[in-house]
Formats: C-alpha cells, structure tokens, sequence
C-alpha cells in the first residue's frame, strides 16, 4: 500500500524532507511505518527513537504505534505541538 | 462557530461583535488573547507552522466538545501563522454564553486543548538564528485537568 | 491598575491595547464582557445603580487580592452605570499576565468577587415598570469556592 | 454620637429615604442602630427584620451586626448587590 507521509517543524528540519510517498506491505500499523522509518539510520534511527517526544497523525487525526495503516492513508510526523 | 487560520491580524471589537450579534441571550463573552512574548528581549521574529487540514479539524473538534460540556452560545477561534514580531496577537478564542460560569470554562478548556492537541509550532529568531519552541509540560498537565471522572 | 465607573460605553480593543502596552512579558490577556441580558424579550431597558466611593474601593480591594494569588501584570475594570438598553455592554474586567493560567484565573476571580462584594444594583424596566434584579444564589457559590483552605 | 446614613436601591425606595444623619448613644454597634431604626416601625421593621436579606456597609467596608460604631461614621444600608 501507498501512504502519503508529511513531516513538520523541527522533524521537517531535522530529517530533511517535508512529504513523500512511502510503500509497505499490508497489513501494517503505525509501528511498523516507524520501524521502516527507523531502518534509515542516521537522524532517522536517532529523531523516531521510541524514547522520543514526537506525535503521529492517521488522516490528521491523533494516532499511536498501534493505529492501523491504509492504502492511501495521511501520515503525519510532528513534535509536541506549541501553538497558542 | 468560527475558526480561521490566518497571517493577518484580528480586530477584537469586530470578532466579539459578531460573535454577540446583539443576541439579547448572551449576557457573557469570555476571551482569551495570546501575544508574542519576548521576556529575554533576545527573541527579535516568532514564526508559526501549522498543518493545514489538520489544524482546522482539530480546532473544530475542540470547540464542538466545549459545547457538549457547556451552554455554549457561540464561539470564535482565530490562530495566526507565519512571521510574527513580538507583542503581536498569535490567537484569540471567544466563547458568548449566558451566564459567565460556562463562558469562562469554555474558553479556558479550548485553550489547553489548543495548546496541546492543535497542530501549530513555534519557532523563535533570535541572535543565534532560529530556535523550535520545546512543548511545556504544564500545557499537559492544564489539558489533563479537564478529563472526566469515570463512572 | 484602572478601575472605572462610568456611564458611557467603553472600547474593547483600546482596552485591550492600553492593558498590554507592548509589554513583551505579556503573553496572555483574559478578558470578560457582561452584558445586557434580555431573555424574556420583555426588558426595555436597565439601570444600574451603586455607592459612589465604596464601589471604586470594593473593586480595587478586590483586584488587589487577585494581584495577591496570582502574577497578574495589569488589570483593567470598568463598569457603566445609569440607563442601559438589551445587549450593551456593562461591565469589562481584563488581565495581563505571562501565562494564560494566572490570566483565566485572575479575571475569573475579580468578576466572581465583584458581582458580591462590589455595591451595583440592577433594575430592569418591563411594561409592567421598573423590577430590581434578585441576587442569585449561585452567584454567592461561585464566590465562595474562591476560599483558601485552612491551615 | 452622630452617624449619616444611606440606603440604596430597593431599600431606598422602599423605606422613601436616600439618606439621613441620625443620632445614637454610644457605644453602639451595627445590631443596635438597626434596633432603632425597626423601633420606626412599618416598613422599616418589616425591611430590617433579621431574616431579611440586607447588608451593612460602615465607612464603605462590609460590616456585620457586631461591627462598632463611631461618631461620624458613614453607613450604608442595601440588598445584596447585582451588578456585573
């Protein structure tokens, strides 16, 4: 399945990409997308560590490692939000 | 209800006017204005990203919570993006009610969950270029506060 | 600190801008307009009544204990006295502070003080002539939960 | 000792007096100056009855029954208060 994945503030920055089209196997949950994230090394292993403060977004709704992906699906990557 | 992402600024009077709206019902317009804050005096330009899409949902299922909880009458909320000096207005949320109790609550309750649940951040410019404002923990806390009791 | 009594109405955005004065500490005004209320479609008019003198003490007592809870910046009440028609604004209490949990609070609490302790009366006229405004109950709760608990 | 006396909305109206200089023997508290104004009898017993809800203000401060007073003092009487 394709998944359209967004990248905000200091995650953008850091990473050094802002969107892409990302392709995993079905079925998948948000901690497998994480887990391929991950095996980028780099910043990548580093910023999506488990043990980091970031949030993730499914069809820009909040979501958590256990959120199930689909064909098509958003999937925002961000910090903490600090709006207000 | 009213929630609008914008870079301009806003004008209090007209947002509170049409929100009232001469509505003989309302007797109660609690709001809340943030401002570019710069207490170090080192923070020369504030920018806001949001997430477009998101952002208006978000802020949308908030304000609709609010009026499960209270007798809200109407509400407006207006968040500013992009380049920002300090002093300026970031947001203003405005909620009309009867009675003052629910305004207040209501407006408060949409500015924890704004400051945590609503895709928006802030990076500071200062000398040192620019710095990605880090999550307070008492945002958390403020937001928790509001959970309901179980049964 | 400004306390007003006063018959005409007041400007929110003046208000507002005089409260903050570009004081980049400022990050939070809350603010709160009550206004004339008419439910019923049966009130022509109100007219408020108070004790000249004792009215600009209570308030200024009141927003000095305020000033005491919390790190409050600036505050600004006004409230209008004499005639009024449905939907006018009444009364303006507004609070500059860093953050927006002293400013919720602080302006929460001045309104819940003065709406008991500060000596205004209503009177609303209906066809059937002038009716002063009964007390409310929850107004004298809503003041008390302010307490401190003993020590 | 003398004191000057004022009343406001409904208690205004209802006892037809704005304000007054009224004399009293000291020492005396709040309790007994409104034991001589019942003394007036019609609608100020009925008005002043203890389980009438009225406040007491001396000097522009809240008072209660057992509050002092001094000659010169200012006293206020009125119902509880409904602004905002």
């Amino acid at each position: 399945m394709n998944l359209k994945l967004l990248y905000f503030a200091r995650l953008r920055e850091t990473l050094g990409i802002s969107r892409e089209v990302f392709t995993l196997d079905a079925p998948a949950t948000v901690a497998d997308l994480l887990d391929h994230l991950r095996a980028r090394c780099g910043v990548w292993t580093t910023e999506l560590a488990v043990e980091r403060n970031f949030r993730v977004a499914v069809n820009q709704e909040m979501a958590n490692a256990s959120t199930a992906l689909n064909d098509g699906d958003e999937v925002a990557l961000f910090p903490p939000v600090t709006g207000g | 209800m009213k929630i609008t992402v914008q870079t301009e600024t806003f004008d209090l009077n007209a947002e509170v006017a049409a929100l009232h709206r001469n509505n003989p019902s309302v007797g109660a317009v609690a709001s809340f204005l943030g401002t570019v804050r710069n207490e170090s005096g080192q923070v020369s330009a504030m920018a806001l990203e949001h997430y477009p899409g998101m952002t208006e949902k978000a802020l949308s299922a908030i304000v609709q919570e609010a009026q499960t909880r209270w007798a809200v009458i109407d509400a407006t909320v207006i968040h500013r993006i992009g380049p920002l000096a300090p002093c300026e207005p970031i947001v203003l949320v405005a909620v009309a009610c009867a009675h003052r109790g629910d305004a207040f609550a209501a407006c408060e309750f949409i500015m924890d969950f704004l400051k945590t649940r609503a895709p928006f951040w802030k990076k500071e410019t200062t000398a040192d270029g620019g710095q990605w404002v880090d999550a307070r923990d008492s945002d958390e806390t403020a937001t928790q506060r509001w959970r309901k009791p179980c049964h």
